[in-house]
């Protein structure tokens, strides 16, 4: 079956998971027992006319089942309703937010997969020596840590009593974000040619780009150790072996490829663990993405964001995975697309 | 690296007292005690016995490839005309192996590389071993000049692949070359296997148990295979097998094995013919014979050793029913019953002379 | 099925492999200690909440802890009296980082327990009859994990209001379907093989089938996703009191602790630096037991 | 062994990584003294605009932003709020009937878009914000009380009469504040103009005002920008600061940090923070007092009976620690508020002599609840309860470190006295929600700022009852006395009678309150030294044209 079949169809597929999600977020955020139309209205001083007015613009005087309806009507029409923490159509607000969080995701992914899958290799080939030993610890602490607590740690060391890293935000004080482009800051500004932007950019990345990859690379790692260690072990390494390719070549053209091929997988589901990590680092860091839009929309209970950032999330993560199905059939002959 | 020219007298192969042990954590498996033997050039080499008794263990010892740890080669010599391949460095190895020496293994299932297309993988070793004197060998440093002599030299490798896929008698080897092995039949792959090994015309072939996995007509044909390459290119063939029919149709000589030591040697027909060790009697009439009518098979009692605590002295003694009181406390040398026929045993006269009492025995009828 | 002699030889080369990992035995420690520190806290704490009744919103009651306030010794440093220092309430971190491993416990304990429970049943029966059942809790599960553990614990915590309870109960949602979905893959390799088919040859009825054969056969990989989700657990519970929806203020827990301490951080280290070294071990200690009880159970390394 | 040794190695590391990083909390980072972007003002505050609508802003930062966009008829200047000052108006008059005002205009005034300012943009603003009467903010309600569209003529180009629907008081005081500000008609029309009861979209997030500082970009929960604007009347000559950025950084630590290296000029620092700031060289921590009062709310409608009972609300009025909320909860930045009325506003000492008459006494509401009949009969683990054990139910809004503590301390009060309680805190929809919608609540923490300067924006809504058009906080408070007292304060104009009605609403509900009141707020901000020109003026927060770095 051809590949652009394979996609479409698991694209149709998604339909049902997706509608799935929106009547999960919708009945999440309807069970709350909390006033939007008064949050709306501004509080203690608000009109009561005025709330009135708008919980009929809201639908809230609807039964829930036609509340949804309107809901799925307006998803139809890519309108994920208003979000009143930030007064504006919560559309606008994560396509703000998007290109933030993804560049920040991206650059963790950028500096722990490679990293990870070396290591993995390094401590399988060396196992149980010393470094293998290391790079094991090294992972399992890196899984075992509290996200928030690295990023504070990182904080207090780096950006406080050692200051060599800004402590929060995207770009440093006064500087004018880069002409939007892609919204990567980092693009934008090369392609602007302004170095100055570039290298603050680049700074303000280092910290929430680690801090978020960190469990990432000790995932991926832990994992090409375990697949690279089995494979080393396999005969068709014998075989290579026996052909007198070098040890070398026999680790990185035979096994290597044959190692990755797990390690994708974990990387497509540790994409949702980004995500979510996204949510305690860009908090912390004070980073103008969707998880710290979606943190204070959860606090301050502005259910249309929730739901949009939800929405969002699970979508951008099905899809992940998509790529993820994909690249294994690159990777791995055996494997024929749509074959379940 | 081409394999340096031997004269008649000096054996192609020839290994010497090799001891391989294996560090489990159960404890020390004692593999291979003393083994010792030789391969001349061109022959065919028949090493049989039980699994588990070290076939394939001398065989991976000999291409250094024993995985270690575990494993370990304590002492001996591997002399591959006249080198001991035991104190060469990896690199020579590297040379040698599919090249002067090369091996083919029992699993064409596992054996090739799941992601790489057969010819690639058969390229691959043609990249290793040969060089390409039609393809201009200036040395340049102009990356894209680089780039183009290695894509002529993969090329040239490929359709070298497609000859020796040719040369075993597959059809269509364009086609098998650009498919992946998890689209070959067990046979189709064990070819394409051998095809590999054989397409740098090496010195010697080991084969371990090249047949086994596969179904009795398939076997005939890569035996036949095997043979009729042998006769082309001069290849001296190790076949390790517990199968005694292949033995014979095949072998000039047989090694019998036993618990890590060699027990009988020399010419397949003197040994087929007259078997001096108990225990290569006992294999011999464990096999069904369409000429003599028995009632039942010979069994021989007992089971294979632990090799961690194997006997002491000859590790076949509680199993032989000639046992005497050395055979349990020095393992026998090896002694030239007649040329080119020896065998490890003290008693093996009288362990000839009772067979017929043996013999009888087992044959009356038991009513 | 394995004769039980074999079993047990087995178990004895089970426990040797595990013994022999330094790893695994660390992890297995600091578990043991997590339990021990939560068994006497009473009697390792040099401070103790006082237990008050309190209805819930169900118009049950439960008893939740209160901590005396000593603003007059707020914020103190790392001393004899108060190892870990005192919060900005003037509680002792010491002994509310003891206590709080009860309630990290709780946590853990509860989330999986019932999670797991329910993944069995609805995996064992959908694995085991398959057909519309098994069609259905597929594609239900499917829309549950197609978000985030995290994210979708976020959104359902928020909703339900700031409480334990709540983010344990917005857990069990997150996490049945895995435990749902690994259940149902082990019946269904399982029910294939011979003992099964035996076992229903000679007439064995389903329930039989399914808990005296399948169960202790998938027990094994059950146990290691446990262990190393039990760290996962508490990091998420953690991470969710930390954004400010888990416990509610002024009880011993060690994510709100550290959201508290987060405001203090620069000139009282040591309010956000102990609860989270709590967290680390505790995890650590799962995961380092996980893996090794992965690597023993896993039939490669076996060989 | 391997492992131990790889052990060994990394718990070694951890350790040093721990120490060094730990031992950086002695040393105090000291910054350099060179003035980063010397032209630039960066304020790091907590939330960001909702708005940039002068009809629709109401919250502080939406009419900071306002403020200093746009421009009123009247202002305030530096720290005072008790004179009114010419800004667009050159001067004005009123007729002896109180209700006709006439302004006379400058004639050299331009928008930043250039286009000049005039009679008619006068008059569109202020019909605009009452036909618009915002729906996200409620705001038109303060022009709405004395004012309607018909009010404001055109005399001349440069000349407008405002006729009030009725007399006020207040009324200058109401035009300084930001709703009153002067928008550009053309700009308006072209941007989707003036619709009944909808906020514009477009101005939300746009502005074209004639106040001194111009929208250069506006990112959202990041950065505000302004740039001066080359139009202002005002002119550029002498020192003011070029370019204004509000942050948003909800995080105390983060502002901290900028303010210390300089990032930051101007900050806003939660009272247990300012002692990270206090020792730091070249920061100044700014100290007001505020309008802003802290109040707990008794819910008479409790469904917990004995709340509707005001000996029990007398007896938690003992109950409460306001010297330790003072002391700990605000780090002593709190003024003792004795009633309604706050500090430094007329009739201030009505309330019993500006002295509070409650102070934290257990024992007198101890007497006080067994004296009423609430003994002490539940017993739990050996411990004995009032009311059988109800729990007082005692809510804050989430995130609210001060709330926090007094809320937790007040717990820790009323278990002394044997009454269960429970503390819970919930995000700010949730919260309004309860008190509006429920009676599941006993008592709340609440703040309130002044929309403009006169004591009459405290009374009524605090303790006039709902029929009275008071009760803001939903306390279910109704006592006719009160009521009576209320009005004739608002409505005789002559001072001492007014005193005395204040003085009579004020003993009678004080023995049977409603609200407990904890304090009024001191303004606290960190700031930078070099920082020159700023004047804190509490109902016209931030006026940056006055600042220059130096």
């Amino acid at each position: 079956m051809k590949t652009w079949e394979y996609i479409v169809r698991r694209l149709i597929l998604l339909i049902p998971v997706i509608i799935g999600v929106t009547i999960i977020t919708f009945t999440v955020s309807h069970v709350i027992p909390a006033d939007p139309a008064r949050a709306f209205a501004g509080g203690p001083k608000a009109q009561p006319e005025t709330i009135a007015r708008i919980r009929a613009e809201l639908h809230l005087d609807k039964p829930l089942w036609e509340q949804y309806f309107y809901y799925l009507n307006d998803l139809i029409h890519l309108n994920f309703g208003r979000s009143f923490l930030e007064n504006r159509p919560v559309t606008e607000a994560l396509g703000q937010y998007f290109p933030a969080t993804f560049e920040l995701t991206i650059a963790s992914m950028i500096f722990a997969i490679p990293l990870g899958i070396l290591g993995g290799i390094i401590s399988a080939i060396r196992q149980n020596k010393l470094s293998d030993q290391l790079s094991r610890i090294i992972a399992i602490v890196g899984y075992s840590l509290p996200i928030f607590w690295l990023a504070l740690m990182l904080q207090y060391a780096f950006a406080y009593t050692y200051p060599i890293l800004p402590l929060e935000g995207r770009l440093s004080v006064g500087m004018t974000p880069p002409t939007h482009i892609t919204g990567f800051f980092l693009i934008d500004s090369l392609v602007t040619a302004n170095g100055a932007t570039f290298t603050s950019a680049l700074l303000h990345l280092v910290l929430p780009a680690f801090t978020l990859g960190f469990s990432t690379l000790a995932i991926i790692l832990r994992m090409t150790r375990s697949s690279m260690l089995e494979v080393m072990g396999a005969d068709y390494i014998r075989t290579a072996r026996a052909k007198g390719v070098s040890e070398r070549r026999v680790i990185y053209q035979h096994g290597l490829r044959n190692a990755l091929i797990p390690t994708i997988t974990v990387t497509g589901l540790q994409f949702g663990a980004l995500l979510s990590g996204a949510v305690l680092t860009e908090t912390i860091f004070n980073w103008p993405g969707m998880g710290r839009f979606a943190a204070n929309a959860v606090l301050g209970l502005d259910f249309n964001s929730v739901m949009g950032f939800t929405l969002v999330v699970a979508i951008v993560y099905v899809i992940a995975n998509l790529i993820v199905d994909l690249l294994y059939a690159a990777v791995d002959p055996r494997v024929k697309l749509g074959g379940g | 690296m081409e394999p340096t020219p031997s004269t008649t007298d000096q054996p192609l192969l020839s290994i010497r007292d090799l001891k391989t042990y294996f560090y489990t954590y159960e404890g020390v498996v004692k593999a291979l005690e003393a083994t010792s033997f030789d391969i001349w050039k061109a022959e065919t080499f028949g090493l049989i016995g039980e699994t588990g008794c070290g076939k394939s263990v001398t065989a991976l010892s000999t291409m250094r490839l024993i995985p270690q740890p575990p494993g370990k080669i304590m002492s001996g010599q591997i002399l591959f005309n006249g080198v001991d391949l035991l104190k060469e460095p990896e690199t020579t190895l590297q040379a040698l192996r599919g090249c002067a020496i090369s091996m083919i293994f029992q699993e064409p299932m596992t054996a090739l590389n799941p992601v790489y297309t057969i010819g690639h993988q058969i390229a691959e070793v043609i990249l290793l071993h040969q060089s390409f004197p039609e393809i201009p060998q200036k040395k340049t440093y102009n990356p894209i000049t680089r780039r183009r002599i290695r894509r002529a030299r993969e090329k040239r490798a490929f359709e070298k692949a497609i000859e020796s896929l040719d040369m075993v008698k597959i059809s269509d080897p364009k086609k098998v070359a650009y498919q992946y092995p998890h689209e070959l039949s067990g046979g189709m792959r064990q070819r394409a296997m051998i095809a590999m090994m054989l397409s740098c015309t090496p010195d010697l072939l080991i084969a371990d148990e090249p047949t086994t996995a596969l179904d009795v007509t398939v076997q005939a044909q890569i035996l036949d295979l095997m043979k009729d390459l042998q006769q082309r290119k001069g290849t001296a063939i190790w076949l390790i097998t517990h199968n005694l029919g292949v033995i014979a149709e095949m072998c000039d000589r047989v090694g019998v094995m036993y618990a890590g030591y060699i027990v009988e040697i020399g010419n397949t027909d003197k040994i087929f013919a007259n078997p001096d060790h108990p225990y290569t009697r006992g294999l011999l009439r464990s096999i069904p014979r369409l000429t003599e009518d028995r009632r039942r098979l010979e069994i021989i009692p007992g089971s294979v050793p632990n090799l961690i605590t194997p006997p002491e002295g000859c590790r076949f003694h509680p199993r032989c029913p000639y046992a005497s009181a050395v055979c349990s406390t020095t393992a026998p040398p090896l002694i030239e019953v007649e040329p080119d026929h020896c065998v490890a045993c003290y008693n093996y006269a009288t362990a000839k002379f009772s067979v017929v009492g043996a013999q009888e025995e087992h044959d009356r009828p038991s009513a | 099925m394995k004769s039980n002699e074999s079993r047990i030889k087995d178990l004895r080369f089970t426990f040797h492999l595990f013994r022999r990992s330094l790893l695994s035995m660390v992890g297995l420690i600091l578990i043991l200690i997590l339990l021990i520190v939560a068994l006497i806290a009473p009697f390792l704490a040099s401070e103790h909440p006082s237990y008050v009744e309190v209805p819930t919103e169900q118009g049950t009651t439960r008893v939740e802890e209160r901590w005396t306030i000593y603003f007059d010794r707020a914020l103190q440093p790392p001393s004899l009296q108060h190892p870990f220092g005192t919060d900005d309430y003037g509680r002792d971190i010491f002994s509310m980082v003891v206590y709080g491993s009860q309630t990290s416990l709780r946590i853990c304990i509860l989330v999986i327990g019932i999670s797991t429970l329910a993944g069995i049943i609805l995996g064992g029966l959908a694995g085991y009859f398959g057909g519309v059942l098994d069609e259905i809790l597929m594609r239900i599960t499917d829309v549950f994990l197609a978000i985030p553990y995290l994210i979708l614990a976020l959104a359902v915590a928020a909703a339900l209001g700031r409480s334990i309870d709540h983010i344990m109960e917005a857990m069990i949602i997150t996490w049945w379907p895995s435990y749902a979905r690994l259940f149902r893959g082990q019946v269904l390799a399982i029910k294939e093989q011979q003992f099964v088919e035996a076992a229903r040859s000679v007439g064995a009825n389903n329930s039989r089938i399914l808990f005296r054969h399948i169960l202790p056969n998938s027990i094994a990989p059950l146990l290691v996703e446990i262990t190393l989700d039990l760290g996962a657990v508490l990091l998420v519970a953690a991470g969710l009191s930390f954004i400010g929806l888990g416990a509610s203020p002024g009880t011993a827990e060690w994510g709100l602790m550290i959201s508290m301490g987060r405001t203090h951080m620069f000139h009282a280290w040591w309010y956000v630096t102990f609860p989270g070294l709590a967290i680390l071990f505790v995890v650590l200690g799962f995961n380092l037991l996980g893996d090794g009880l992965r690597d023993v159970t896993d039939p490669k390394l076996r060989r | 062994m391997q492992q131990k040794k790889a052990c060994a190695i990394a718990l070694l590391t951890c350790a040093v990584l721990i120490i060094t990083t730990l031992s950086g909390c002695t040393q105090q980072n000291t910054q350099q003294q060179t003035i980063k972007n010397p032209t630039t003002y960066v304020r790091y505050d907590i939330g960001e605009p909702r708005t940039l609508d002068p009809a629709e802003a109401y919250d502080s930062a939406s009419t900071d932003m306002v403020n200093n966009l746009y421009d009123r008829l009247v202002t305030y200047h530096g720290n005072d709020t008790t004179h009114i000052y010419p800004s667009l108006a050159l001067n004005w008059s009123v007729a002896s009937d109180q209700l006709t005002w006439t302004f006379h205009l400058r004639h050299d005034v331009l928008f930043s878009n250039g286009n000049s300012m005039n009679a008619t943009d006068v008059q569109y603003s202020f019909n605009r914000v009452l036909i618009v009467n915002s729906p996200d903010s409620g705001v038109a309600w303060i022009l709405a009380q004395c004012m309607d569209t018909n009010s404001t003529t055109i005399i001349d180009p440069f000349t407008v009469q405002i006729k009030l629907t009725k007399t006020y008081g207040g009324f200058l005081a109401l035009l300084a504040f930001s709703v009153a500000s002067v928008v550009d008609k053309e700009t308006i029309e072209a941007n989707g103009g003036v619709v009944a009861n909808t906020d514009n979209e477009w101005m939300k997030e746009h502005a074209a005002g004639t106040g001194p500082y111009m929208l250069n970009h506006w990112t959202h929960n990041s950065e505000v920008v302004l740039t001066q604007n080359t139009n202002y009347w005002g002119g550029w000559s002498g020192n003011h600061v070029s370019t204004v950025v509000i942050k948003s950084a909800d995080e105390a630590s983060t502002r901290i940090l900028a303010l210390q290296n300089g990032d930051a000029d101007f900050a806003y620092i939660p009272y247990e923070n300012l002692v990270d700031i206090q020792t730091s060289t070249g920061i100044r921590v700014v100290q007001e007092p505020s309008y802003d009062v802290v109040l707990g709310l008794f819910n008479t409608l409790s469904d917990n009976a004995f709340m509707g009972n005001k000996e029990v609300r007398r007896a938690l009025s003992y109950a409460f620690n306001y010297q330790s909320a003072i002391d700990n909860a605000y780090n002593g930045y709190l003024y003792r508020l004795p009633g309604c009325i706050p500090k430094g506003m007329p009739y201030y000492d009505t309330q019993n002599g500006g002295t509070s008459v409650y102070n934290y006494d257990l024992a007198m509401a101890d007497q006080i609840l067994n004296a009423s009949g609430y003994l002490r009969n539940f017993e739990f683990k050996h411990a004995f309860y009032r009311f059988n054990n109800t729990a007082i139910r005692v809510w804050y809004n989430g995130g609210n470190a001060e709330r926090q503590k007094m809320a937790l301390s007040f717990q820790d009060a009323l278990s002394k006295l044997g009454i269960n309680s429970i503390v819970s805190t919930e995000s700010w929809p949730q919260y309004l929600n309860r008190m509006y919608n429920t009676n599941e609540w006993d008592f709340m923490f609440l703040g309130w700022m002044p929309d403009y300067n006169d004591p009459d924006d405290y009374i009524a809504p605090f303790v006039g009852s709902a029929a009275n058009g008071g009760d803001t906080f939903h306390t279910g408070y109704a006592n006719t006395s009160v009521d009576t007292y209320i009005n004739q304060g608002k409505y005789t104009v002559d001072p001492t009678a007014r005193a005395a009605a204040y003085t009579a609403a004020f003993n009678i509900y004080i023995d049977d309150p409603s609200l407990i009141f904890i304090g009024q707020n001191t303004y606290t901000r960190g700031m930078r030294t070099w920082l020159q020109g700023y004047a804190y003026n509490p109902v016209l927060e931030y006026y940056y044209y006055d600042y220059y770095k130096a």
